[in-house]
């Protein structure tokens, strides 16, 4: 039933992406949140944040461009409502971190090191450096690995940190390759990438933000790419998934280039019970494909040429555990 | 509780420059009061390159009959979306969730309502009205447009309403001119308690600062890009005033879309005003 | 009627895209190939290639991937058939070269130098680098500079060179100044990016190159976003815009965001005569916005917030002097 | 030259696991030549995710009639592209680029030929036997497939060739096994002269043995992944033999899709031969 992630026992492979599921309680209107894997929550800073000015969204061919400017309530407030009715909840969370500073981070850490109620850190590197004009963190190995350090030394040792890489670099391995040696228990691949919109009618930039963050199906090959450039060099650390991910044929993408599990964000607002729906595709496609445990098909597609294949599955398809 | 639905195109038909579609929708029709709003998804994921729902206020509903409840919206086409949606036929599949949003707060007691609506903005005062009218409350309409075409629901409200002004502003039909011209003596005329409105943002600014001057209550729907409905992922925010008189970044999708006209910042929707909470530094805002 | 590009006259602002017209032949059968801006022939080196085994394509939402690997006849068969017939035929060309060493860029250029019966070169600078593990020459700016200097100082002074950029980089506009510091006359954003799907079936890579490139309607935001981070640094370079154009308004929102002139690629793949048809919409559009020489709206979106609006058109509409 | 029309949708049925589309093109019928394959946009470039054409064989031809010129496509549903033509409708619009490819090379005198489809490999070969047979020649016709519901065009080959041959690999219909199994006898007893196959690669490079080892000549309708079509793009191409006896990577939708049996190295298929005209040297090669 379970699906293991860097040392954590979690319901299934599917997690949402953070800031597609705000904290968990909208979706739960439309499936059982307690279901999927667990509810990655938006990125918190320390304080409140009003985000951006709007528009802050733009549709895009097949995706979309949002600039919202990590808008939340500051880590008292969600620790206080959100986290508490995830806990009450019974749904299993990942907390999405955020910040300005390295300083910034590490004192998020420190609060959340007072807490429980949840498994896993997540750490949003893809934001702006406001000591580095406003370079994101994760786009320089040096600046990444600081703040995975910083968090890491911070936290719970019990708590496995994730780094959230951007793909906005020349050579994505080596940046995931500093986060590891900082001391990262697992990776998120991938946040947005940074894209515009200039509106043809008022002819200026479509969002409020002038740049934005492109998500969704669109980008999924370019995830795909980097999931698979980063396991290539990483063997062994264990990866979330995500970029564009629809259906559970998507996932499996995912899963056969290296992912563990794999977070589903833009496509929730397509289908506000993907989750769920793609979690339950992907164990009928792996057990198609002959796969009992998920794990055996993690890095699948990165066998040699000539390594034997895993036999289909006859007639009497038996659903995998972790369905 | 919104709910996610398959639903069947039972309808179309011409509008003036809208489309009212008609579409089975079982379960939504019972639970949908005015104000609630549909997200429409456009194609199938697999297939489609239009990834967000587009939202349509609810027009109409009809809960029982030999489609099993139906929803009927109304549609201007204003982008491939809705262009993609005006093409349907019957018998079309479409994937609906609804209803969604805070629909209008009705008054308790029989008091005198003016509905203000702006082009398609008119599209849930229809029900607004009958909803008024079963309570006892006088309704005044006001509908106004550009331009006649782009004018809805005047034969609707000429059937509930206890007066309907039509304005355009090249005064191809009723008075030349805007809502709010007609509006003060209506509601002088009337003893309006509450302004309810429906339709760009600029004519629910001026509506509700009508009513403020008025002193009366008003009621707008906002309209707010928005890319999920259901008030997960932040986009369609604009300030709001809130009872602690702290000015917030609030979702519409959620919080809204109907606001009290005078808890809405309207100019400074847009921006992000200075006293707002969490309102950034001169440091500049991560994406 | 005509549009100036880096010094030289176009019959209008839209071009092919290279790779995605090979030498103008195919597309001459849907649209008169000589009423567009001109023909950007298909990357060619010095000797034939035959490219990479298929699979060599893959279609992704509003994209596709292509590892072609440069299949080409090499430069002597190339201009004794492709450009002899473009020249014949009285169509603008650019010719688009490849080079797997510095040195094969400089000898190609020194080929074309004997030749004429073409406008300008566009130097495909997002190819693997032979001797520096086949990183591409444009993920590095010395690279980069260095194949630029190379074709700049071996060409004819009167053809103007365009440095083709890849958008797989932390921070392009530093490429492209030292592309222009190196003498390009003009800059062409953006080739593909790389992507990759796997196939679910196979549970192996789709493409027999395991990676490809992404093109198509996917990829406008992130070459919009590329183009405009460029002109915010190099004001006045020529740029040729491309990446995703479906129609007349993609190509205004590049015209816009700050290109002279736009290649249409994939689109041509859904649509023959799309750069024809994108010409004439994009001239409809920008008439209707007021504009009545295209070159007033380059890099519009980039004004002062409180710059004033061109006046909109009146009824009567003008069709610029373009169309 | 091919052309690109927006057609019509005339009619859609089913046969077997396939759907027939028949659709308005006008212009196409006439210039079309049995082995030219049509290509079909799968919605509009402002909505679909689907940017890439989808290619067919064109199955037949009405160039009269009230429609004023049709074509017919035979559709597996096998993927999201062919999905979504079988939902298509009556009335409905599509895209279509034709008539594409190299055709079926006609023999000038009245010989015998074998006509081998794979499933619906078939499509393209009722055409070209009836212009078989208009020149005088002896058609013989195999049809296979894996199982029953996957052959295609048996009626219309019964009443058109001389012998009609169907192998199913399940054995669900006509002598179970593959085409090239009766294929031998038949070529025997017909005194067979040319061989013309569509089919599955792996089927063709059968067909093209068997016809080799008879020393005759196999015309094979190809099927490799195409992006553009037209010839533009690169991604179609194959190892085939020249006249000179070089091996070149050659564009299947232009120089093909039929090609001489003898001439394109089966085997070698998803490879770039070592002796190819250009082939990579070890420094590896670009995209
Ligand atoms: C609560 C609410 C009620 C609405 N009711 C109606 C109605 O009854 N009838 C009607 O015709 N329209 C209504 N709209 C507007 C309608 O949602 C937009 O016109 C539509 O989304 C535009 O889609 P498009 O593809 O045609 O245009 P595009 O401009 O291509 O849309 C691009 C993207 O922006 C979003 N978007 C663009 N404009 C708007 C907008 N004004 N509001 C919300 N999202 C937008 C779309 O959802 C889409 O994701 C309503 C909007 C809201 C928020
Ligand atoms: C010359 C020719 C004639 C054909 N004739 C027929 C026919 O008569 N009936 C029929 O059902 N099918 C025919 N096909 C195959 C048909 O083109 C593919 O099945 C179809 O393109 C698959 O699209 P999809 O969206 O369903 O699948 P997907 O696998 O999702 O397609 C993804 C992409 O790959 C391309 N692709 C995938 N498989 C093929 C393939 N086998 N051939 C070409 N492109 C492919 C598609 O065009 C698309 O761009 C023919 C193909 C060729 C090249
Ligand atoms: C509206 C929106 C808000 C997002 N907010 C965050 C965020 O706060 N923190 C973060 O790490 N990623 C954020 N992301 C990125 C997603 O978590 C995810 O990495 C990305 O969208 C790619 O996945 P998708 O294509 O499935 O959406 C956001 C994405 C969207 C669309
Ligand atoms: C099939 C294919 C082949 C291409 N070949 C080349 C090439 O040889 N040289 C080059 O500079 N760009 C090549 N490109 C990239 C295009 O010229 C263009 O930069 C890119 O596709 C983005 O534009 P588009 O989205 O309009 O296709 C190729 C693209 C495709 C799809
Ligand atoms: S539209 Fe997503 S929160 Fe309102
Ligand atoms: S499909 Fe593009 S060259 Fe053949």
């Amino acid at each position: 039933m379970t699906t293991q992630l860097a040392g954590i026992d979690l319901p299934g492979p599917v997690l949402t992406a953070s800031g597609c599921a705000a904290a968990g309680k909208e979706l739960d209107q439309f499936f059982d949140i307690t279901a999927i894997g667990a509810v990655v929550t938006k990125s918190i800073m320390m304080e409140p944040r009003s985000g951006r000015a709007t528009p802050r969204m733009a549709e895009t061919p097949s995706g979309m461009l949002n600039s919202i400017g990590l808008q939340g309530p500051g880590i008292e407030a969600f620790l206080e409502h959100d986290l508490a009715w995830l806990r009450e909840r019974g749904a299993r969370v990942i907390v999405s971190i955020a910040g300005g500073t390295t300083q910034e981070f590490e004192a998020i850490a420190h609060v959340l090191r007072q807490h429980d109620g949840f498994d896993a850190i997540e750490v949003n590197i893809s934001c702006p450096n406001v000591s580095d004009r406003g370079q994101v963190f994760a786009c320089r190995a040096d600046s990444a690995a600081g703040v995975i350090a910083s968090v890491r030394r911070a936290s719970d040792p019990a708590i496995p940190i994730f780094a959230k890489l951007s793909p906005d670099v020349t050579d994505i391995a080596t940046i995931a390759q500093a986060c590891e040696r900082a001391g990262a228990d697992g990776l998120s691949l991938i946040n947005t990438t940074l894209g515009m919109v200039i509106d043809v009618t008022t002819m200026r930039p479509a969002l409020a933000g002038v740049t934005g963050g492109l998500s969704g199906p669109a980008i999924r090959p370019i995830a795909v790419r980097c999931l698979w450039q980063v396991r290539e060099v990483l063997p062994d650390i264990p990866i979330i998934g995500m970029g564009g991910i629809r259906n559970g044929s998507d996932a499996f993408e995912f899963i056969l280039a290296g992912a563990s599990a794999v977070s589903v964000g833009t496509t929730v607002f397509h289908d506000p019970s993907a989750p769920i729906r793609i979690q339950n595709e992907l164990a009928s496609l792996a057990a198609l494909r002959g796969f009992t445990r998920l794990r055996d098909a993690v890095s699948y597609a990165h066998r040699d040429p000539d390594q034997a294949r895993v036999e289909d599955a006859d007639g009497d398809l038996e659903l995998p555990e972790w369905v | 509780m919104p709910v996610q639905v398959r639903g069947e195109v039972v309808s179309l038909r011409r509008a003036g420059l809208y489309t009212v579609l008609t579409v089975t929708a079982p379960g939504v029709p019972e639970i949908t009061r005015p104000g609630h709003f549909a997200a429409i998804a456009i194609g199938d994921l697999d297939s489609s390159g239009l990834i967000l729902r587009r939202a349509f206020s609810i027009h109409g509903v009809q809960s029982r009959g030999i489609y099993g409840g139906t929803i009927d919206l109304v549609i201007a086409d204003s982008g491939p979306g809705t262009h993609w949606l005006t093409q349907r036929r019957r018998g079309d599949a479409l994937d609906i969730v609804a209803p969604l949003g805070r629909p209008f707060s009705l008054p308790r007691d029989p008091v005198s309502c003016a509905l203000v609506g702006g082009g398609y903005g008119a599209a849930p005062l229809v029900m607004l009205a009958e909803h008024l009218r079963e309570r006892g409350c006088r309704v005044d309409v006001v509908l106004g447009a550009s331009t006649e075409d782009k004018l809805f629901g005047v034969l609707d409200a000429k059937r509930i309403a206890s007066t309907v002004t039509i304005t355009t502003e090249d005064g191809s039909a009723g008075v030349p001119g805007r809502v709010t011209d007609p509006l003060v003596d209506i509601m002088a005329r009337a003893n309006t308690d509450v302004v309810y409105a429906c339709g760009p943002m600029g004519m629910l600014a001026a509506v509700a600062d009508v009513a403020s001057q008025a002193g009366i209550l008003s009621q707008c729907a906002v309209e707010e890009a928005m890319a999920c409905g259901i008030g997960v992922c932040m986009s369609c925010v604009l300030p709001v005033i809130g009872d602690d008189g702290i000015t917030r970044m609030v979702r519409s999708c959620v919080e809204g879309p109907v606001f009290r006209g005078d808890r809405v910042r309207w100019a400074d929707i847009g921006t992000v005003p200075p006293d707002t909470l969490g309102a950034p530094s001169s440091e500049g805002i991560p994406r």
